[in-house]
């Protein structure tokens, strides 16, 4: 495991990659989608496990995604989310929609290892006349009964914020369960946490439950309040002052520039130095 | 006892739903995230019939959820779940919802958040209530532009139940899904057939005598107002703050 | 949930059923398998998660099985598993192979309400050949790709021993996630535990991700070191000298009946009353 | 330092397989339940290179999964475990395992455990390291009765990789899937040729010259009773114990 500042840890991330990321209600990178639109990011491929949120309009706002996989992309109870919506409504992002439960499936087939895994639902939803590499097959087990099945997904990088990592690079995500399957299913996964513990997180088995052991773990590095506005778990609450502002402000081009000077680059003093 | 809340009213409706005794008992009710009206129905029916299951998405006290976001689908698949809710931007008159937006897929003139779970769960679950509080032509609409989850399914498809009813701001509405079409049964107070004819796009039957849309009793009102009420405060404080100022303190739920 | 003793616990399984159980070194459900011994079971149909060891191989010897479907049967350290070899070549019971890997998938697949999943390896294994009800197709999204195809395993009941559980029926298996698997596929899952906590488990954000939730249990019931022989997390060791006594006892059909009356039965006193 | 144990050799023979510079670099070394040797030499292979994750099954302190059982096989498929070790009530010449039994299947004659997560193992990691300590013409035959898994595969059958060596309580042995052969490249002290020959049932292709298995050289020795029998105290207590009395008290491994 390597332990990297945030800048460095984002700074892996190459122009044009995949990117699993979770959404805002499930310790969601936020902070380090705020060091991707630092560094200048561009045409990344976003994938909401199983939606996203603020992480995913933050980056289209900021011009960074060329296309995004998803259930869903909303601000949840700030309403819309604004970037994502001009973004599709002017078509300068591809939108791959998806259901929840085939983005779980298709990230747990990449993480057992197999080409495709079934799906039951779906058949009758216009998502499957969108979404050619979802195909529907006979179930080979009785006869008449068509499935849909779905390709797996193995996203060239998962980023998440947790709340510790140990010196070994075990990381303790809580009952978050589907960044496991995101760390287990991407080629490379990145995580920020609130703190680096020293002792180790899987000698404890009351921790054991909720680690992510370091042979899934690329890097990490440490960003305080990284999930900042979402919450994390018993850590800190949303911030849903934060959640109203941005969606008030990346209501317009002009305001979502204010949003980013005001809360996402350096100061323009710095900047200038 | 104060004035019936059209939001009580509404939950009041909602929860006599999830305990029509024509329908298979639910034993578990599951409710998707900001949802205040729909949990509020399943903590009442809880109280009213003191044996139903009900687990609530992002939770913030209590969190039934232990693996995951998925457990909520996984649960749905193994039959473990009776009763879910869904809404959508556009609801049309054989049930279907549209939750992707309007004009060129994927939603070039208006673009919703997109289908969450709803592609799964309308077919997985044995019984779902549509809800939604908007009731105007622009959600209820004759045809949806795109079908997110379709209202019924041809023979052949694997499918464990359809939509029962839609709730919404005027009016409930059956459905049935042989007919793939909608009757309204009763409207809120305030609401007549020839509101509610306006504000709808697509057609259906009406029930006759079509009735007013009943307040919860006043035992099922005392529940709401207090147990209910404090059910709700860690998950939804300023609903339950509207709702309820004066909501005792809230229990573990 | 229900809260049982541990005789009406085992009570619960007809003769006939499917019953999922864990190997010794996971939360291994010993004192159940003793109970259903008391109480004269037949006909049980066993499924090793994935493997299986002393709990199947008394149920064996005592008379009460028909069928074993499971990846291995042994005792580990201390040897082959005696009544399951003289059962199997003897006829008397009727026994699936699978491989680990298999049992974990035919079961997610049950979790995941799937008729079937797909599988890599296996192919090129007899064990293909003994399960008619494994299928080799190709895979859909590749030509000339064959892939085996494994049914859903929905077990009658799952049995398993854990730590603790809490009175709305939540209970804490830590790191054995095979057992949630097991919880969620099975349609009824029984448990002992060490005792039951007066907190609600999930309401513990360290907790929570090592629990099973009310939602899956049928009945629970306190079995003090209900795992005994097996060891269980950081609670006890395994108690090797009883593995070995077993593994000795068992040896000769007279030598099982001893074990029986020293470690499962009632004392003669208490039976003759 | 005191003459090198027969187990020490194996330990010795098996991490210099392990760190083959002929074959694709190991990252992380996977063992499963109640293998001793295997760990030992991982362990040592992980000392001499500094860079290596070698995850023990059920290892007692530190266990490095926290998935459930199924783990194991969910790293191997996902390709992150590079090597591991297999063994067999029966190993034939192709390679061939046999964890299943002999006689009428399911082993009327004689029953092993069973196939445990060979099947897959054997397909899904491209590095696999034969280990069974008996070598005699009962365990090595020229053909399983039952195959748990395959020595080799028909092209079209997904195969990461295949069985690099088969090693011994006589002898090393190296695979060539391309010709499904061993051929014999060591002996351990005490053993020829002969003696080899008549205690394996299958053929194989002697290398010449054919060499005597090397003991480790000191480093490596000094490494094997210092932190590698300090790392396998707390999952093989009694083997450390056996082999190494004074090993030193345990380091979280």
């Amino acid at each position: 495991m390597r332990l990297l500042d945030l800048d460095r840890l984002a700074a892996l991330v190459p122009a044009g990659a995949t990117l699993a990321i979770p959404p805002d209600n499930s310790a969601t990178c936020a902070a380090f989608a705020r060091a991707l639109v630092r560094q200048g990011m561009r045409d990344l491929r976003l994938i909401g496990v199983p939606v996203s949120g603020y992480a995913t309009d933050l980056l289209i706002g900021a011009g960074c995604v060329a296309e995004v996989q998803s259930s869903a992309v909303s601000l949840d109870e700030a309403g819309p989310a604004p970037c994502f919506t001009r973004a599709v409504k002017a078509g300068t992002i591809r939108m791959l929609d998806a259901t929840c439960p085939a983005m779980h499936a298709m990230l747990e087939a990449a993480a057992k290892g197999i080409p495709f895994i079934p799906i039951r639902g779906i058949l009758g939803s216009d998502l499957l006349a969108h979404r050619p590499d979802w195909r529907v097959i006979d179930n080979p087990f009785a006869a008449g009964d068509p499935i849909v099945v779905l390709p797996a997904l193995a996203p060239d990088f998962a980023a998440f914020h947790a709340a510790t990592a140990d010196r070994e690079g075990n990381v303790w995500v809580g009952r978050h369960r589907e960044l496991a399957v995101m760390a287990h299913a991407a080629r490379r996964t990145l995580v920020t946490v609130e703190r680096i513990v020293e002792r180790s997180l899987i000698e404890d088995e009351q921790l054991a439950p909720g680690v992510i052991t370091a042979a899934y773990v690329e890097a990490v590095a440490v960003a305080e309040q990284g999930a900042r506005p979402s919450g994390l778990l018993d850590e800190y609450p949303d911030d849903a002052e934060h959640f109203l502002e941005y969606a008030r402000l990346a209501r317009s081009e002009e305001g979502f520039r204010a949003y980013l000077a005001r809360h996402v680059l350096p100061p323009p003093a710095a900047a200038a130095e | 006892m104060s004035e019936v809340l059209p939001e009580e009213r509404l939950i009041g409706a909602i929860a006599r739903l999830i305990l029509d005794p024509s329908r298979p008992r639910a034993r578990h009710v599951a409710i998707g995230a900001a949802s205040p009206i729909p949990s509020a129905a399943a903590y009442l029916a809880r109280e009213i019939t003191g044996d139903l299951r009900v687990s609530v998405l992002y939770k913030r006290r209590g969190n039934p959820f232990t693996d995951g976001t998925g457990e909520l689908f996984d649960l749905a698949a193994q039959g473990r779940i009776d009763l879910f809710f869904l809404g959508g931007g556009e609801i049309d008159g054989a049930a279907n919802i549209n939750l992707i937006g309007i004009g060129e897929w994927p939603g070039r003139t208006a673009r919703f958040p997109g289908s969450f779970g709803s592609a799964f769960m309308y077919l997985l679950v044995p019984r779902t209530i549509l809800f939604r509080l908007e009731h105007s032509p622009r959600v209820l609409v004759r045809r949806v532009a795109h079908v997110s989850a379709p209202g019924t399914s041809p023979p052949g498809h694997f499918r464990r139940g359809h939509a029962e009813a839609l709730v919404t701001g005027r009016a409930v509405f059956a459905f049935s899904p042989e007919r793939a079409r909608f009757t309204l049964v009763s409207v809120h107070p305030g609401e007549s057939r020839e509101s509610v004819r306006a504000a709808t796009g697509f057609d259906y039957d009406i029930a006759e005598p079509l009735s007013e849309t009943p307040a919860p009793p006043a035992r099922e009102l005392a529940l709401l107002r207090g147990p209910v009420a404090a059910a709700m405060v860690p998950t939804y404080p300023a609903f339950a703050a509207r709702l309820w100022p004066a909501a005792p303190i809230a229990r573990s739920a």
